[in-house]
């Protein structure tokens, strides 16, 4: 695990490094957007580390539920703090995107929703860790929230879609990669991607650290008053 | 029932970090009246409901009629009965609807007879129909003894039972636990009426700062049993 | 176009702007809880 | 099993009549609701009927919730959750009793607010009156398998007024898109343009009544 962690952080910057290059000399200017579309290589990966953190906190509160380790609740309040900060930098890069694009600042297009009811739902989360009380029943009605959570996902993912989005046409090249033409958009996309994985989990790892740091003071005051 | 009542070893609980339950040792028979006397904060209620396996212990191990507390079974959560400071009774219910519902949850057989002995000897036939909401503090004490006696539990765990009775409710209290050890059922109460229970207790012990500090069999002497109370609070505060 | 490359600007600040923060309140949170072990420790030595 | 899910059921329904007048303060609510969105929005006559099922299920979704939550807090007076922990009860079975009470309670919450859109709205109801009645009962059963689980989560937190809506409105989206949507279809007459709405109540139904009998332990323990 050690090597692991030390190695973390390298291999995010040079992946990051990397997806910049790309992104900034490399990769062709898309034809109908511009170089505003560029944003794309920041949203779409932001959007897939949102949704990968908010898988590991239902796995880790699983976890916590049936085995009772102190470890996978630290994994999962991290985890959904790194995911809501992902998501709100999903929420950021949107309307930046759509403002030149279509001039409007918000469009209730299925995939934006969405975004913002997951970041609603993990932002409640971390206010249920804050404000629920110390004690070891919060880390407990966290876990259910976090399963609950990630189980509602698919279900709002259908009832969007039945709202009616703006502009269907436009969003696909917005959203998939069908919209990317050149081959290069792909190899930028997947790089992008896979740079802000590692940033994210370098991010957990780090929030992880200083979960286990306040355990520790926390044990450590129980001793100082029983010396 | 071969196995003892309770069997614990090394009991912790802790809240938030403060270590309530030290480390308790206990064996609890059946047949046996174990009273728990100690100083406000010395763990008793905390004790009473980790052995009701109400919480679950943070170390050690207890063992309820041979079976880990840890599971819980409706089997063993059948023979166990409890009660602690609040009634456990609905205050928008009837002293009998209550009974009536905490019959349904038990399976208790019969239990239109059961109902109407413990009402009898609760003493609240009067008030059976009426709301829990206006009883007095008495009469709901009485109602939560009714509602843990009404499964015959061999296990009962009472949290300062004669709290709030009057002299002849506190009088048929103290015969009937002694009448019901006498018939095999296991009994931990917690009190700081000594002289009323000394007289039945086959075991009295004292909790202090969340470990058992001193105990001895069979009754005791008032003035003995407080004089080693002081020592032991006093001594160790 | 020339304008657009103002919001792909602020996007790209506001990404890492928003990780540049997270990542020194976690430093610095990190920081003041090894004092504070540091501290807790010396003081059950004594 | 089915007899502790009845005798629970017996209980909190006996419970809600007794205690019925403060039941009559969230219907109150929910008309005022009904109420200040229609001046709100004051709609045409003929607009008004679209507007039915939002305000419709805007208003069972609040007042909904204060029941729910009533219901918990009723049950940590005297600490009476002590007392069902300690019983042989399933907490399996504890969670289908409450839900099942909680369905019924809001079923007549509902009945009680649902003329009064009707009136207000101009909405056309009594031909489509069956229809309507499915999508309002799937739509409860969701909303109380969620607000079941999380009312006893929420009851010992100290903002709990707060964290109950909070915690519940974005995790109860599909019902609410799901239910309007499918209200609309049921008071223009046909299930047809439904189905969509009508698979995802189903859908979140089925996943958060099971899901709430297994993680509802989990959230009573001590």
């Amino acid at each position: 695990m050690r090597v692991l962690d030390a190695l973390l952080p390298w291999a995010a910057l040079v992946v990051m490094l990397l997806a910049q290059w790309l992104i900034f000399v490399v990769v062709p200017t898309e034809a109908q957007m511009g170089i505003v579309q560029r944003i794309f290589y920041f949203h779409v990966p932001a959007a897939w580390a949102t949704f990968l953190c908010f898988f590991v906190v239902a796995g880790a509160s699983a976890v916590y539920l049936w085995k009772g380790s102190r470890a996978a609740d630290r994994l999962a309040l991290a985890s959904a703090e790194v995911g809501v900060l992902f998501c709100t930098l999903v929420l950021v890069t949107g309307p930046i995107w759509a403002r030149p694009i279509w001039g409007v600042w918000w469009t209730w297009d299925p995939r934006l929703t969405m975004t913002v009811i997951l970041w609603a739902i993990y932002a409640g989360y971390l206010m249920l860790r804050a404000f629920g009380g110390a004690d070891e029943a919060v880390a407990r009605y966290a876990a259910v929230l976090g399963i609950v959570g990630v189980l509602d996902i698919p279900v709002i993912r259908v009832s969007v879609r039945l709202l009616h989005g703006i502009h269907p046409a436009v969003l696909t090249t917005k959203e998939g990669g069908s919209g990317l033409t050149d081959p290069m958009m792909r190899t930028t996309l997947y790089v992008a991607s896979l740079a802000m994985l590692l940033l994210a989990a370098w991010l957990v790892a780090l929030r992880v650290r200083t979960a286990r740091l306040e355990a520790e003071v926390v044990g450590l005051r129980r001793e100082l008053d029983h010396v | 029932m071969s196995a003892p009542a309770i069997l614990a070893r090394g009991l912790r609980r802790d809240f938030g970090g403060v270590a309530v339950l030290a480390r308790v040792d206990l064996t609890v028979e059946p047949g046996e009246l174990l009273v728990l006397l100690g100083p406000n904060g010395a763990g008793k209620t905390t004790l009473l409901r980790v052995l009701a396996t109400l919480l679950r212990p943070s170390g050690g191990t207890l063992q309820v009629f041979g079976e880990d507390a840890s599971r819980r079974s409706p089997a063993t959560r059948r023979l166990i009965g409890h009660v602690g400071h609040e009634s456990a009774c609905y205050p928008d219910l009837s002293g009998r609807e209550n009974l009536e519902f905490y019959a349904g949850l038990y399976d208790v057989p019969n239990a239109e007879d059961r109902i109407a002995e413990l009402l009898r000897w609760s003493g609240l036939e009067a008030a059976a129909r009426r709301p829990v909401r206006v009883y007095s503090r008495g009469m709901t004490q009485r109602l939560a003894l009714a509602r843990a006696l009404l499964h015959g539990p061999e296990l009962l765990l009472l949290d300062e039972p004669f709290s709030g009775l009057d002299p002849a409710a506190a009088q048929r209290l103290q015969s009937l636990l002694a009448e019901l050890a006498r018939a095999g059922h296991a009994i931990v109460l917690s009190t700081h009426d000594v002289e009323r229970v000394a007289a039945v207790a086959t075991r009295i012990a004292i909790l202090h700062r969340g470990s058992i500090a001193w105990s001895r069999q069979g009754a005791a002497d008032p003035v003995v049993l407080a004089a080693s109370y002081e020592a032991v609070v006093m001594g160790r505060a | 176009m020339s304008d657009n490359l103002g919001y792909l600007f602020a996007a790209y600040t506001a990404v890492w702007l928003g990780i540049f923060l997270y990542v020194r309140r976690l430093a610095r949170r990190g920081r003041e809880l090894e004092d504070e072990i540091r501290d807790l420790r010396r003081r059950i030595e004594s | 099993m089915w007899r502790g899910v009845l005798t629970v059921l017996e209980k909190d329904l006996r419970i809600e009549w007794r205690t019925k007048e403060s039941l009559a303060s969230f219907v109150v609510l929910g008309v005022l609701l009904v109420v200040i969105f229609s001046v709100a929005i004051d709609p045409s006559p003929q607009d008004a009927p679209r507007l039915a099922p939002a305000v419709l299920w805007a208003a069972f979704v609040f007042t909904g919730l204060l029941g729910i939550q009533r219901g918990f807090v009723l049950e940590r007076e005297n600490d009476c959750l002590g007392g069902l922990l300690a019983s042989p009860l399933d907490p399996a079975v504890l969670y289908l009793g409450k839900l099942a009470a909680n369905v019924v309670l809001l079923a007549v919450m509902q009945a009680l607010v649902l003329p009064l859109v009707a009136v207000l709205l101009h909405a056309e109801m009594a031909r489509v009156l069956p229809a309507l009645i499915v999508v309002l009962l799937l739509g409860n059963l969701g909303f109380a398998a969620l607000a079941t689980l999380f009312a006893a989560m929420t009851v010992r937190a100290r903002a709990r007024e707060v964290m109950l809506p909070v915690l519940l409105l974005p995790l109860l989206v599909p019902v609410l898109i799901g239910g309007v949507k499918a209200t609309e279809a049921a008071l223009r007459g046909g299930f047809g343009a439904a189905v969509g709405a009508l698979g995802v109540l189903v859908a979140f139904d089925a996943i958060f009544v099971v899901a709430g009998v297994l993680l509802f332990e989990q959230v009573i323990r001590d």
